[in-house]
C-alpha cells in the first residue's frame, strides 16, 4: 500500500504549493517585511459611517453571521463572519451604537458572545450582556425571528457577513422594508447574485476572507492575501500552459492534474 | 377527512397565512406565528440536542467508549459562557469545532474548487469545429481575468486595467444567470403552499384573510 | 405619466401580482404549451426500460424544506412504477423525515389503486443513519445492514427482500436529492462497485452542478426541480400536481420578467427627464 | 512566549492540530489517522447536541426577561414559551401518544407553516429583481440581460416565445456563466486556505474569541 492516494497527488502538491507560499510570506512578515494592498474594499470603508449614521438616528445596527454551523461545508465563511463581527462590535462599542447579532446555529452562541463582550472590553465601554440572540434550529425561524427582531428594535444598519443560505433573501428583504442600510457578504455561489442585487455594499467570494486580514491591519495576516495573488498569478500560467499544450495535441498538465 | 383533520387543517393554513401577511404588512399577526415557529423550533431543537447527547455520546460512553467523555466535557464547557468568571472555557470547544471546520473545509477546498476545476478549464483551442474553439477561448478567457479582477496587491491600471473590466463583465454575466436560476426552485414552494391553501377546507382562511386586508386598507386610509 | 413613476413602484403591488400568477392557475389551469426535454425522456426509457418483475430502489434524499419540490416528482415515479410490474424498495440516507415524507406520497399514490400489497410490491426501510458508509454497506450486503423495515416488520418475512442482497440485484436507482452529494453518492458506491444504473432528479438549486454527471452518461437523464417532474407527467400521461404548477411557474416568470423591465423603463425616464441628475450629453 | 505554553496558546494548539488530523489522512494512506478523525466528527454530534440546548436556554431566558419586564408584545412570549415546551416534550418522550402528537404538530402544522417562511424567498426575490437590476452602465446591462435570457428560457412557456431561448440559456451557462463561477471557486478557495493558515498559526485570533491583545502595531 503506497503512501499517496492515486487521485489525489494532485491536489496534495497543488495544496502544498498554496499553503506554502502562504506560510513563508507570513513568516517574512513576522520577521519585518511590509506588504501593502493596492486594491480596497468599499464595504468596509462604509462601515464606519453607517454605524455613524445608525447612532444619529438613534437606532441600533443589527448583525448576523448566516445560517450555516461553524464545522460544517461553510464552516470557514461562518467563522470569518464572526471574525467580521468583531471588528463592528468595537465600531459600535467606540460610537456608541446598540448591536444586536443573530446567530443561526446554537454553537455560534457562545463564541459570539465572547467576541461581542471581547470588544467592548477592548474599546472600555461597560456592557451588562452581550445581545447574541438564536431563534431555533434551522432557517425558517431564524429568517422570520431575524425579520420581528429588525422591525420590533427599529434597526438602522442590518449587515449579513459570512455564510448566508436560503436564509439571507429573507432578512435582506425584511431590512429593505423596515428602510435599514445593507452591507453583505457572502461567499457562496449559489447566494452571491441576491447579495448583489439587494445590497448597498458587498463583499463578495474572496473578498469576504480578505476582509478579516485587512481589518486586522497585522501585516502577516495581509501577507496571506499577498500570498494568493501568486498563487493566482500560478494558477493562471498553469492554465495558459496547459491551453498551449493541449492546442498543439499534447495533454500533459491535464495528466499531471489527474494523477 | 375527520372534523379533528379539518381543525387541524384550517389552524396550519391560518398560520401560514399569518406569515405570508408580511407581504402586506408588518403586524401582529405575523409576529404572533413568528413566535410559535421560533418557540416550536427551538423546543424540537433542544430535544433533539438532548437526544444527541444521549445516543451519540452518553451511549457509546456507557458501552466503553471511554474517550466520549472529552466530548461531554467539551459540550458542557459551552455553559460556562453563562457564568462571568468562566466564560474563557467557552473557546475550548468553540476551537475544537473551528478546527474542524477549518480542517475539512481547507481539504474539500483544493479538490473540488480549484483541481476539479483546472482539469476542465485545459482545453484546446484547435478542435475540428470552430465553434468549440470559440467556447473554449470564452472559458480560459473569463477564467483568467476573473481570476484577475480579484488581485489585491497591484493597482489595476494599464496594461491589467482591460484584463480587470473584462474580467467584471464575466462575473456580472455569471451572476445574472445565476439569479434567474435561483428563482425556478424557489417559486415551487410557494406553489405547493398555495396548492394546500387552495383545497378544502382551507380556502375559506383565505377569504377571512382578504377580508382582514381589506378592512386594515380601508381603515388606513381613514385615518390618513 | 411620467415615466419615473415606475422606479417606485410600492413592491406590494409586485408582491400582489406574484401571488396572483401563481394562485390563479391553480384555480383555473390555463394549460400552457409545454415542450419535453430530451434529458427528460431519458428518465422516462429508463424506468421503462427495467425488466418484468425487476427491482428498482427509490431514495428520497429530502426533508420537509422541499416538499414543493420533490414529493410532486416521488409522486410522479410512483405512479409511473406502480402501473408496471416491478417491484419499489424504498431506503433514504438523508435523514428521519425522508420515511414520512414517503409515506405521504404512498398515502396520495395508494397501493391498492394499482393493486399492489406492502411487503410484496413495495416496501418502505426507512432511514439508516451513517451517509456514505451506510450506502456503501447496502450496496455490498443488504440483510447484513437491514434488519426490520421502517415499521418494525423483519426483512426476512418480506417477500420483496428475498431477490434484494446487494447493489448487484438492483435493476435501477432512483434517487430524489435536495443535497448534491447524495446522486454522487450512489454513483460512487454503486455504480463504479457494481455497475448499478442511477436516475432521478433534484430540486433546482443543485441542478447545474450535476449536468456534467449527465453528459457524461453516468446519470440516465436527471429531473430538475417540478419542471422535470411536470414532463415526466406529461410523459407517462399522469398529470397532477407539477404540471398544474407549471402555469404558475410560467406567470411567475413573467412577473419577474415584467418587474426588471418596468424598473428598465422607469430608469429611461429618469435619463430623458432634462432637469435629471444624470446629464447625458 | 517560545518557552511557555500559556492559557490563550491553548484555543490555538486545539485548532492546530484538529485541522491538521482533518486534512492528514484527506491525502496520505493512513488509516489509523483517518478512523480517528472520523472519531473526531462523529463526536461533535453530542457537542452540538450540547449546543442545542444552550439555544433552547438563550430563546427561553430572552423570553422570561421579556415577559418579566413586560416590555412590549410580552404577550406573545407566553405563546412562544408554551410552544416551546409542547414541542421539547412531544419530541422527547417516547411513548406512542406523544409520537403522535408530534406527527401531527410538526408533520401537519409546523412544517407547513416552515415551508411558508421559505416560500416567502420566492416573492422577495422579484422585489430584488426589481430593484437590483437598473441599467446604469455595461455592466449592469450584461448582468441584466443574461438574467433575462435565462428566465425566459426557464419559464415552461418561454420555449413557445422564442425558440431559440433555450439554446441562449445553456450557452450562457455553459460558458461565461461557468467561467465566472470557476474563478469565483478558485479564489473562494484560496481564501480560505489563507484564513486557514493564519489561524492555526495563532495570527487570527478572533475567530477563537480572543479580541483584547489585538493592538493594532503603528
Amino acid at each position: 500500500m503506497s503512501l499517496l492516494i492515486p487521485g489525489r497527488i494532485a491536489d496534495l502538491v497543488l495544496f502544498l504549493i498554496f499553503c506554502g507560499t502562504i506560510l513563508v510570506l507570513t513568516l517574512q512578515a513576522s520577521g519585518g517585511k511590509k506588504f501593502e494592498l493596492k486594491r480596497k474594499l468599499a464595504a468596509l470603508d462604509a462601515m464606519p459611517e453607517a454605524i455613524g449614521r445608525a447612532v444619529e438616528m438613534g437606532r441600533p445596527v443589527h448583525y448576523t453571521p448566516g445560517g450555516n454551523p461553524l464545522y460544517g461545508v461553510r464552516g470557514t465563511h461562518i467563522q470569518m463572519g464572526l471574525v467580521i463581527s468583531g471588528y463592528v462590535a468595537r465600531l459600535c462599542a467606540r460610537l456608541g451604537s446598540k448591536l444586536i447579532i443573530s446567530v443561526a446555529t446554537a454553537e455560534q452562541i457562545p463564541l459570539a458572545e465572547e467576541i461581542y463582550r471581547g470588544a467592548y472590553i477592548a474599546e472600555k465601554v461597560p456592557l451588562a450582556q452581550p445581545d447574541v440572540r438564536f431563534y431555533g434550529k434551522g432557517d425558517p425561524p431564524f429568517g422570520a425571528g431575524c425579520i420581528e427582531t429588525i422591525y420590533k428594535e427599529r434597526v438602522a444598519v442590518n449587515m449579513i457577513i459570512g455564510g448566508s443560505g436560503s436564509d439571507f433573501p429573507i432578512i435582506a428583504e425584511g431590512a429593505f422594508r423596515a428602510g435599514a442600510f445593507q452591507i453583505g457578504g457572502n461567499a457562496n455561489v449559489f447566494m452571491i447574485p441576491l447579495v448583489v442585487a439587494s445590497c448597498e455594499y458587498t463583499l463578495i467570494g474572496e473578498e469576504l476572507f480578505a476582509a478579516g486580514a485587512m481589518l486586522s491591519e497585522d501585516p502577516s495576516q495581509l501577507a496571506g492575501i499577498v500570498a494568493n495573488d501568486l498563487s493566482k498569478l500560478f494558477i493562471i500560467a498553469m492554465i495558459l500552459l496547459g491551453v498551449v499544450l493541449m492546442t498543439a495535441g499534447n495533454s500533459t498538465v491535464l495528466q499531471l492534474l489527474k494523477i | 377527512m375527520t372534523s379533528y383533520d379539518v381543525a387541524l387543517s384550517l389552524l396550519a393554513s391560518g398560520l401560514v397565512l399569518m406569515i405570508l401577511s408580511f407581504l402586506y404588512r408588518e403586524s401582529g399577526w405575523f409576529s404572533f406565528a413568528e413566535h410559535i415557529v421560533v418557540g416550536g423550533l427551538s423546543g424540537y431543537g433542544a430535544a433533539i440536542g438532548i437526544k444527541n447527547v444521549y445516543y451519540q455520546g452518553l451511549t457509546p460512553l456507557a458501552q466503553g467508549q471511554f474517550w466520549y467523555i472529552l466530548a461531554i466535557i467539551a459540550g458542557l464547557l459551552l455553559f460556562a459562557g453563562l457564568f462571568k468568571t468562566l466564560a474563557w472555557w467557552v473557546r475550548v470547544p468553540t476551537a475544537i469545532m473551528i478546527g474542524t471546520g477549518i480542517g475539512l473545509n481547507m481539504r474539500a477546498a483544493v479538490e473540488t474548487q480549484v483541481t476539479a476545476q483546472l482539469i476542465d478549464t485545459v482545453r484546446s483551442i484547435n478542435t475540428a469545429s470552430l465553434t468549440t474553439n470559440i467556447n473554449n477561448l470564452i472559458i480560459v478567457i473569463g477564467v483568467c481575468c476573473v481570476i484577475m479582477f480579484f488581485f489585491f496587491s497591484t493597482e489595476s491600471k494599464g496594461a491589467l486595467k482591460p484584463v480587470g473590466i473584462v474580467g467584471r463583465y464575466f462575473l456580472m454575466i455569471s451572476l445574472g444567470s445565476s439569479f434567474a436560476y435561483a428563482v425556478m426552485g424557489r417559486t415551487s414552494l410557494m406553489i405547493a403552499r398555495f396548492q394546500d391553501l387552495l383545497s378544502y377546507p382551507n380556502y375559506y382562511t383565505i377569504f377571512l384573510a382578504v377580508a382582514l386586508v381589506l378592512y386594515d386598507i380601508l381603515k388606513q386610509r381613514k385615518t390618513s | 405619466m411620467k415615466l419615473e413613476t415606475l422606479l417606485k413602484i410600492d413592491s406590494r403591488w409586485i408582491f400582489l401580482a406574484f401571488l396572483l400568477a401563481v394562485a390563479i392557475p391553480i384555480i383555473r389551469p390555463i394549460g400552457l404549451p409545454l415542450k419535453i426535454s430530451e434529458n427528460t425522456k431519458q428518465v422516462y426509457d429508463a424506468v421503462e426500460s427495467v425488466p418484468d418483475g425487476g427491482i428498482v430502489v427509490l431514495t428520497p434524499d429530502f426533508s420537509y424544506d422541499n416538499t414543493g419540490e420533490l414529493l410532486p416528482m416521488l409522486e410522479t415515479f410512483l405512479n409511473h412504477l406502480f402501473t408496471k410490474n416491478i417491484k419499489v424498495v424504498s431506503v433514504s440516507y438523508y435523514g428521519a423525515a425522508s420515511p414520512l415524507l414517503m409515506e405521504t406520497a404512498m398515502k396520495s399514490v395508494g397501493l391498492e389503486t394499482y393493486g399492489k400489497e406492502y411487503g410484496m410490491d413495495f416496501v418502505n426501510l426507512g432511514y439508516i443513519a451513517g451517509d456514505e458508509t451506510a450506502v456503501a454497506a447496502f450496496g455490498a450486503d443488504v440483510h447484513a445492514l437491514v434488519k426490520v423495515d421502517h415499521y418494525g416488520t423483519p426483512i426476512s418475512e418480506l417477500t420483496i427482500m428475498e431477490n434484494l442482497r446487494s447493489a448487484e440485484d438492483i435493476d435501477l436507482e432512483i434517487s430524489l436529492s435536495a443535497g448534491m452529494n447524495y446522486p454522487e453518492l450512489y454513483l460512487r458506491q454503486w455504480q463504479t462497485t457494481f455497475g448499478t444504473k442511477v436516475t432521478g432528479g433534484s430540486v433546482g438549486l443543485i441542478y447545474a452542478p450535476l449536468i456534467p454527471y449527465i453528459s457524461s452518461g453516468q446519470l440516465l437523464g436527471y429531473l430538475p426541480s417540478m419542471r422535470g417532474a411536470a414532463e415526466y407527467e406529461l410523459l407517462s400521461r399522469k398529470p397532477a400536481s407539477a404540471i398544474v404548477g407549471m402555469d404558475s411557474q410560467s406567470l411567475v416568470h413573467l412577473v419577474f420578467i415584467a418587474a426588471i423591465i418596468l424598473c428598465n423603463i422607469g430608469v429611461l425616464g429618469s435619463y430623458l427627464k432634462p432637469e435629471g441628475g444624470e446629464d447625458e450629453t | 512566549m517560545t518557552t511557555v505554553i500559556g492559557k490563550k496558546e491553548i484555543p490555538v494548539i486545539i485548532v492546530a492540530l484538529l485541522s491538521l488530523l482533518m486534512i492528514v489522512p484527506f491525502f496520505i494512506n493512513a488509516p489509523a489517522l483517518n478512523s480517528m478523525s472520523t472519531e473526531v466528527q462523529r463526536m461533535l454530534v453530542p457537542i452540538a447536541g450540547f449546543a442545542l440546548i444552550l439555544g433552547g436556554l438563550n430563546v427561553t431566558l430572552r423570553n422570561i426577561t421579556k415577559i418579566s419586564k413586560r416590555s412590549k408584545d410580552w404577550q406573545f412570549s407566553i405563546v412562544l414559551l408554551a410552544t416551546f415546551v409542547f414541542f421539547l416534550v412531544v419530541s422527547l418522550i417516547p411513548s406512542p401518544f406523544f409520537e403522535n402528537l408530534y406527527t401531527m404538530a410538526y408533520v401537519t402544522v409546523l412544517g407547513k407553516v416552515n415551508e411558508a417562511v421559505m416560500a416567502l424567498i420566492a416573492v422577495f426575490m422579484a422585489t430584488m429583481a426589481y430593484r437590483g437590476f437598473k441599467i446604469k452602465n455595461f455592466e449592469t446591462l450584461l448582468f441584466t440581460l443574461s438574467c433575462l435570457v435565462v428566465m425566459i428560457a426557464n419559464a415552461p412557456i418561454g420555449e413557445a416565445v422564442w425558440a431559440g431561448a433555450p439554446g441562449a440559456r445553456n450557452w450562457i451557462m455553459d460558458y461565461p456563466n461557468m467561467a465566472g463561477m470557476r474563478a469565483l471557486n478558485i479564489g473562494i478557495a484560496l481564501g480560505i486556505m489563507a484564513y486557514g493558515v493564519r489561524t492555526m498559526m495563532g495570527h487570527e485570533r478572533i475567530a477563537l474569541g480572543d479580541i483584547e491583545i489585538k493592538v493594532k502595531k503603528e
